[in-house]
Order: C-alpha cells, then structure tokens, then sequence
C-alpha cells in the first residue's frame, strides 16, 4: 500500500519527537567539528514546523513537504537551514498534487533531495556531510525498487544506507561546511547532519503504514 | 554556565530590547524579522548596505548599525546564521531605489542563506550585489576546505565601505571596494578558553590550564592547533607572520592594525598584545597608519584574541576616517 | 593564570608601550614617571585635568587621555594606586598655568598618595583642586569603612569636567562641576568570577559555579554578599534598586544609564541587562536621557557588571554631549 | 651599646630579605580582606630601597631612614606605601643628625613613626590597621625604658607587643583600608599590614647588634 498524507503527517510528527529528543546528541556531534548547534538548529526548525503542520495536513504532499521546506529555511538557519530546507522543497515538487506515494514516488522524492542538496551545497559523496548518508540511501532505494521490494523494505533498506552512509563518515576528513576548518583533526568524528539525515530517513521507515 | 541572561532562548531578542532601549536616535528593532534597522533607513537614492550572521559576536554587526556604515544587520540565533526572511525583510528596509549590498563572512550556513535571499529580492526587482569576506589565513589549502572563512576584515571593510555609501556612490562602486578592502586584508585568532553556547549550556570544546588553540575561528570552532600556552610576544608572531605573509607585505607599505578581543580578553592585555604587533611592523618597516583595539568581532565569553592587518590605500583612509556614529564605532560625530 | 602577556611585572609598561604605539596622535608616554599625556598638553590657560589608580581598569584612566577629557593619566601598578611621583609629575605637565584638577577615587591608596602628591604640587606654586568620587552604593554605614568607593561615576566625571575644562572653565568652576556630577551619581557592581592580578598568579577569590557576588569592587575585593547565580532581571534588580533609592530618583527625572562590563563580559549580556535596566526605569518613569554601556571600568578579566545612574541637568547634558576624542570615548571629533 | 648605622643598615637589608620571603603571605593575608597586593607591593618598596641603600650607607641614621621613607612613598603605592613612607620619614627626622640611638631614642623614633602614621590613615587603635601593631610596640617599648632595660630587650619587647597586636586584629572588624568594605566580613582574618609592621620591628629585634 502507498504512504498517505497521513503517513506523511505522521512522518514529520516523528521527525520533530526524534530531532527534539536527539537534540542534545546532535548538538555534541556538531562540537568537536562544528559549532555546536545542529541540535538546537532542527529542533527549532521541526518545533515551528509543528504548529505549521495542522493546517496543511489535509492538502496533497507535495504541499505538505513543501511547507516543511519553507519552514526549515525560514526558522533554522545555519547550512542545515537551506539545505535540508531546499530537500524537502524539492521533495515537495516532485510530489505535488499527490496524495498517494507509490515504489517509484519514493526514489523521485529521495532523488530530489539529493539534487537539491547537491545543488545548493555543492557538496559530492564523500565530503563529510549530510550527502554522505542521503546518497546511499538513494541508491539503496534504487535497489530495493528494481527488486521489486514492497515501500516497507524499500524505507528499511533507505534508511539502514543512510545509517551505514553516517557511520561511514566518522574516517571522512571534511571537505566542506565547518568541520573543513579542522582539517585532518575532523577525522574520527560522525559528522551531525549525516546524523540527522539518517534520523530523518529512520523516522520515515518507523512510521509507514503504523496507524497514529 | 555563568552568564547575565534570562532564558537562554530569549537572549537575542532581549539583546535587542536593549539596544533599542539605549540607542533610539540610531537604530529601530523590528522583532518580528528579527533585524536591526538604521533608524533613518531607507535613504532614498543610497545604496543599502546590510550584514548579518550568528549572535555571539557583539558588536558585530548591530553595533555597526548607523550613520557612515550598516544601514540594518540581520542577528541570527546564538552561531547560527540568520535566516533568508531576515535579510529579505532587511534588504526591503533598507532599499533606498539604488540597490542593496550584501555582506557576508565566508560560513556555509552565511553564504546559503545569503544567497537564498539575495534570490528573493532580485525576484522582487530590488537589485542586490552579495560580496563574502574571507580573510582568516588560519585556514590553509582552502581548496580543501569550505574556503578561508570572513572574520575581523568584515568590521574595517562594514565601515570603510559604509563611509562610501553614505557617500553616495553607486552600488557596482560599493560593491567593487568591499572586495577590494577583502582583497587586501588578513586576519588571525588565538583562543585561551572555550566559549558556551547558552542553549547547549556547557564549552564548546576544553582547553587544559597550560594549552592555548591557534587559529581559531569565531564560533568556538577549534583551531588549527593546540599548543602549550605562550608569552605574549610569541602568540603575536603565530598570528601576525603568517597574515603578513599571505598579505606579502614589504617595507615602506602602510596597513590598518586591527588588535580585537575575542569576549573576555580585558584591555590591558589587548595593549600588551599591541605592542608587540607594533615591534613586528617596525621590524618589517610597515607603518600603522591607522588602528583599531578592541573586542568588535567576538566569540562569546571566549577568551582570546585576533589579529587582523588591512593594507591601506588612500581612498580606504579616507573612507575609514570619514564620519561615522553607530553604537559600537563613532567618530567625526 | 591564562593571560596575554609576557612577564607580570612588565604588563603595564608594555600595555603603554601599546597605547603609544597606536595613539600616537592622541597621546604621550612618559616611560620614566609611568604617565600617560595628551599629546598637546600643556595647554595654556587650560585648567589640566588629570587621574590615576592601580592598572587593572582599562580603559580607565588612560583610554581617556585626550581632547574634551584627561590631560593625563597616571597607573599603578596593577590595583594598587599610583605613587605621588607620578600624580606631581602628570601635574606639571599639564599645568597651563590655570591649575590642575585631580580626581581621585575614593581608596585608601589612592587618596593617601594624591594627597601627599598635592602637597608636593602646592609647594612648587601649581594650584591643585581634588575632588574624590565615591559612588558606590555596596559600601553601606559610610561611618564604619573608608567610605563609598569610586567606581562608575568616574568615568562619567571624568567626560562632564573634561567638557568643562575643555572650553574653558577657571578652576574653581572645574572642580565644583566634577563635585556636582559625583554628588548625583550612584553605582552598584557584582561579579560572576573573580579575576588574577598577573604578580599574584591565582584568583584573588573563588566563586562556586553557581554563585555570584554582589556589591562587588574594581579590586577583586570580595562583595558585601554571596547569593545564588540569579537571573539577569534579578541581578539588575539588585543592582538598580540600590542605586535608584540612595539618589532619590523621581518620577519624571534624567539619567545617564551606564551598564559597565568588569572585563569578561560579552556585549550580548550587557545589552540584555540594559534591557532589563530600562524596563525598571521605565517602571518609575525614569527617562533615559543619555547612555553608555560596554567595559569602561574593568577589574582585569572579571566576568560581571556594574550599573550607575547619573541624574542629569542641562549642564551636564551640554558637555556630555561635547566633542571627546580619546582612545576609548570618542565622537564630535 | 647604641644602635648604630650598621646595625640601621643591617636592619633595613634584613626587612628587605623578610619581605621578600614573605611576599605571597602579606599577599595570601590581603586576598579575604584587600586586593592580594600588600606582599607585592613592599616587595617592591624595599627592593628599590636597597638599591638605593648604598648611597647613604655612610650617612647619619636619620638620613638612612629618610631615604627609606621617601623610597618607599616613590615605589609602593597604595595605602601602604605612603603609610610605611610617612612612617620611616619621621623616624628618620626625630633620629637626624644621630649616628647612635639610645634607649630614648628608640622610643622617640618609634613614636615618631605612628604619629606620622596616625596622621596620614587617620585610624586609631583597634580599627585593623598596621596601627594595631605599632601602637602597641610603642607602649612596650616606653615601658621597657622605664624599667631600664637594654637596647636589645626593649627591641624584643617591642616586637613581641607588635606580634601579639597583629594577632589581635583578627577578632576586629575592619573600619579603614580596604578591608572595611567588607563589614562582617572581615572578622577573623589577620590584618595583612599589622602583620608587616610586626615583621619590620622583628627585623630590628633579630639583627640589633648581631656583625654582619
Ligand atoms: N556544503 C554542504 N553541503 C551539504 N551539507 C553540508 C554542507 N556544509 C555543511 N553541511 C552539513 O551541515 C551540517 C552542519 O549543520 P549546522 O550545524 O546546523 O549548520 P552550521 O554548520 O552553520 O552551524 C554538517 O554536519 C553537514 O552535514
Ligand atoms: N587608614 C589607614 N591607616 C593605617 N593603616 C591603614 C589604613 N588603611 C589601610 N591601612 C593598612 O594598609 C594595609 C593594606 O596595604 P596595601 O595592601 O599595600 O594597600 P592597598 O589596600 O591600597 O592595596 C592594611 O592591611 C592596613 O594595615
Ligand atoms: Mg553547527
Ligand atoms: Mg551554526
Ligand atoms: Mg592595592
Ligand atoms: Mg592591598
């Protein structure tokens, strides 16, 4: 069965309880490398985007997620702000006027992101950003989709990439964002954003189909 | 954490009360969008000059709001940079029919959310030119990085160039000299002590009783290096060699010695550190034409200090020197 | 101890040694006497106005030596008071012949060697008038201490005589405005950390992470009491309360607001208690006629704030508001 | 046998090295109740004081003591410096001239230096001052003469009666010097200059008499 706009509604709930509870563990992620402040950056951005929520909850999803897209960039500010802002915009149009999200919307919608994350922060794999668990997790939504796999497993799989693609970052030496400042030092940290990514992802896989 | 707050996350805004409580004659708070507005702003056919970036860098860039420099300044959260809707509303505010200038210190989070907005107002026809500094030599091999990030060249170039401003040059010259100020200035900082961040509540990073980090940015990132704690005159030659030398300064030229405090760094120490810079320069047979001591571009409670060098030429004298009355930088006023 | 600096002893020697370097314009040092003076000094027929206190306050006195305010500034070592050498050697060099006003704060220290330095200026024929501020509101049954201490007001004085002096005011006139300004202003500090004099190498006090000091002096002396951290609105109460009812302030009246940083403190905070401040001003329909806010008068690198009010009369407004260029109050200049 | 101006000399040298030991203790003693400068700031004082020494070696014991005391008001700062300054300046006066000291003159010098202390701080007994120590030696000392006794023990007196005045300023509570802003708060600690004027007439008391 597709994801609904309630699975979507229900998606973002959870996404604004994970980021709120991980707050404080995505803000110590973002201190060795960062600034420590990605915590505290999303969940301003999901608490806002909650009392936003109801009022579009009823409208296709595209309009849904592009609401979270103008929110984030209007409350989170930092490079989280426009680029996971510019994510779930993008998101948004490649799912417009749809209220039912089939196998192929998932991999249209994930790509999207990417594009629009790629092209606003001109970040490639490998960097040591949030690209780094978004990217697998294309691809393994790609996979999933040319087996013939149901949503379920097409969202476990998405977001079990997205996790490895996380983990994955800790060797990274950075290239791009603040974390680039340190050089060889930003080795051996987990980068935050391929942290939240991965969250993001996880709540979606978590929430599909599970009534509220 | 100890600090003089109230919630951690009202500190902005209230911040902001108190700036419009003590500065009513120069600025007006729109706290809606969360901007600092010049309280003549817009001036009709003056090119709008506005900044904007994380708070926790006080003065910059509300403190810069006046007369001869920033016509609004766009705070955002605690190290975080503002928002698009900010620098929209301000970029609106301040749009006098000659275009706004946009300046933005090399951060990811800046530069995006400059960028996006630079995008909506040229969508709104207000026409809008975006130059980034990017002066902190701390950075090295910035092909490798997310670029040379902007720290205490953007307070000389904010004023320098909103002394032009205000003297009514068109908006590609403004623009042309805020690039050239970037272009010709270097900058870098040193931390004794961490900074907290109120919302996260405890430091940033640690740093033992004998280690000091070299090049250090303005958002408690870490430095490029942790060393054993040094004498004045040494930490002055970590950070003034390596800016003249990627400024490639020779005998004869004449630079602005900027010595800033990066929060907690008292004045007296500021001077010692000034002093030495100043044994440097004479050993090179720089002059110090001009100079500015101070904390203007902070890191909170941090303890620390930076140094920034601006190669002068005759026309940034002239607008350095010209009149200015903001909350943080007046003269000639 | 976490300091910029090279050798404690050195500390304020080299501190001169950075303001001469970059105030050249404004200022001299005499090396052999520790003195800061005005670059144009003496100047005939002016009365000289000149002040000194132990180092450690900065940019107290000397970042007010300069046109419109200080002829000369004499610091001592580090919180202990200058020696009369200095003060008789600041008097003669900015005796223009209309005498020499000495303020003076009110400190055991500081008031035994301005007066043995007075008596030494008087017997060489240069006419001395002294006026010791002693604004402190901490310092309670005056009859039982040395009596209030100098803090905040000073800097205020020192401006509004400054003024005075500079547009030619005769001596009597000189001292009896800076007894004036002293006679309507009040201040109350705390500290959120103690400081370390550099030659003693550890905190002069402990503080417990969640304890504050009220009524706190520029010294690192201990506060009239230890309380629990509060907030910023309950600090400023405790401070402005005090302050408020000892001079009496009415419904209706004029202050100049000076919330005053210890050294360690970030603008951010400081704007956050000025908001806090003109609430409570407000609240008695105080008016905010004049302000001032940043780190004036620091006790080395003290995390903490001071407020004072000064209630104002035209007169005080008019040379307030006069030109002062010095290295750390500047404008009409 | 008088005190002469090698026993002054050898005095003055010893209250420069005692000082000098005990530096960060005057310092630790003016933390509670000043500004941690007093060990500092005598250090300093007779530092410079022994380089001028030298000069005046030869001189009469009054202008020994001058130059002590004009040293010390030019070096020290603070309420000590034109304290002890006054202090050793009228001393050096009521002893000027005089290359000898007998037993009344030590009384007169003695009485010279508090008066000259008195009339500088304005503090009387018993408000927590170096007054507290001197005051008491004075009495010691005139009661000494009286009974006849020699030089060495009238100084052994005098500076046990300057000891147990220091320690007596610790009950006081303060009301001059710095220590008086602090109300209540400065009962129980020991006054840092009694403490310093003990040490100076100790040094007297140790180095009367004994060859250099
Ligand atoms: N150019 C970029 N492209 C993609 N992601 C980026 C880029 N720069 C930074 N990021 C991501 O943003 C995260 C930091 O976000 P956040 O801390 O909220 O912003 P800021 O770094 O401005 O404080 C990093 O962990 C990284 O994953
Ligand atoms: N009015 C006074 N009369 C006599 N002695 C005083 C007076 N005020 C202070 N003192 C002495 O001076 C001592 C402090 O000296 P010091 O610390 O060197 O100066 P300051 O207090 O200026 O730092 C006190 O311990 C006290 O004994
Ligand atoms: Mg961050
Ligand atoms: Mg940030
Ligand atoms: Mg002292
Ligand atoms: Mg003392």
């Amino acid at each position: 069965m597709p994801i609904t706009t309630e699975d979507t509604v229900r998606w973002i709930r959870q996404v604004a309880r994970v980021l709120n509870e991980q707050r404080n563990f995505l803000t110590q992620l973002d201190s060795p490398i960062g600034d420590a402040d990605h915590g505290i950056n999303l969940d301003r951005g999901f608490q806002a985007v909650m009392e936003k929520l109801p009022s579009v909850a009823e409208m296709d999803i595209g309009s849904i997620l592009k609401t979270v897209g103008t929110t984030l960039v209007s409350t989170v500010g930092g490079a989280s702000g426009p680029l996971y802002g510019t994510a779930f915009l993008r998101a948004g149009m490649a799912s417009s006027g749809k209220y039912e999200l089939y196998e192929a919307d998932v991999v249209h919608l994930l790509e999207a992101a990417l594009e629009g994350v790629k092209a606003r922060g001109k970040a490639r794999p490998g960097e040591k950003t949030m690209v780094d668990a978004l990217a697998p997790a294309l691809l393994a939504a790609k996979e999933a989709v040319a087996q013939n796999l149901d949503i379920a497993h097409i969202l476990l799989y998405t977001s079990e990439a997205a996790e490895e693609g996380m983990k994955a970052t800790i060797p990274l030496l950075a290239t791009k964002g603040r974390a680039s400042y340190l050089g060889e030092r930003s080795i051996g940290h987990q980068d935050p954003g391929a942290t939240s990514s991965w969250l993001i992802l996880k709540a979606l896989a978590d929430t599909y189909g599970h009534g509220v | 954490m100890k600090k003089l707050i109230n919630r951690p996350e009202d500190v902005v805004q209230e911040a902001l009360a108190g700036m419009e409580a003590l500065h009513p004659e120069l600025l007006r708070i729109d706290y809606e969008n969360q901007i600092i507005v010049r309280a003549d702003a817009p001036i009709k056919g003056k090119v709008g000059v506005i900044s904007g970036g994380g708070s926790g860098h006080e003065p910059m860039h509300g403190g810069f709001v006046g007369h001869g420099m920033l016509d609004a300044a766009c705070p955002g959260a605690v190290f975080t940079s503002p928002v698009p809707d900010q620098m929209l509303a301000a970029t609106r505010a301040v749009n006098g029919g000659a275009g706004v200038l946009h300046i933005v210190k090399n951060y990811t989070g800046d530069v995006l959310n400059f960028e996006m907005a630079a995008e909506l107002a040229e969508a709104e026809g207000i026409e809008v030119a975006s130059v980034v500094t990017n002066d902190d030599v701390a950075v090295q091999d910035s092909l490798y990085t997310a670029g040379r990030r902007g720290v205490g060249v953007t307070v000389l170039l904010e004023k320098i160039v909103g002394g032009l401003a205000e003297a009514g040059a068109p908006l590609a010259q403004v623009a042309e000299m805020a690039r050239r100020v970037n272009g010709q200035g270097r900058s870098m900082g040193m931390a004794l002590t961490s900074c907290t961040v109120p919302a996260a509540g405890k430091p940033t990073f640690e740093l033992g009783e004998d280690e000091m980090e070299i090049g250090i940015g303005i958002h408690g990132e870490p430095g490029r290096r942790r060393v054993k704690l040094a004498s004045a005159a040494e930490i002055s030659e970590m950070l003034a060699n390596p800016v003249i030398e990627d400024l490639g300064l020779k005998a004869g030229e004449r630079v602005l010695a900027f010595v800033n405090g990066m929060g907690a760094t008292p004045l007296i120490e500021l001077y010692v550190v000034a002093s030495e810079l100043a044994k440097i320069l004479r050993g090179r047979d720089v002059t110090i034409a001009r100079s500015l001591i101070g904390s203007y571009i902070t890191s909170l409670e941090m303890a620390g200090c930076s140094i920034t060098l601006l190669r002068l030429d005759d026309e940034m004298i002239r607008y350095w020197d010209a009149p200015v009355h903001t909350a943080a930088l007046r003269w000639g006023i």
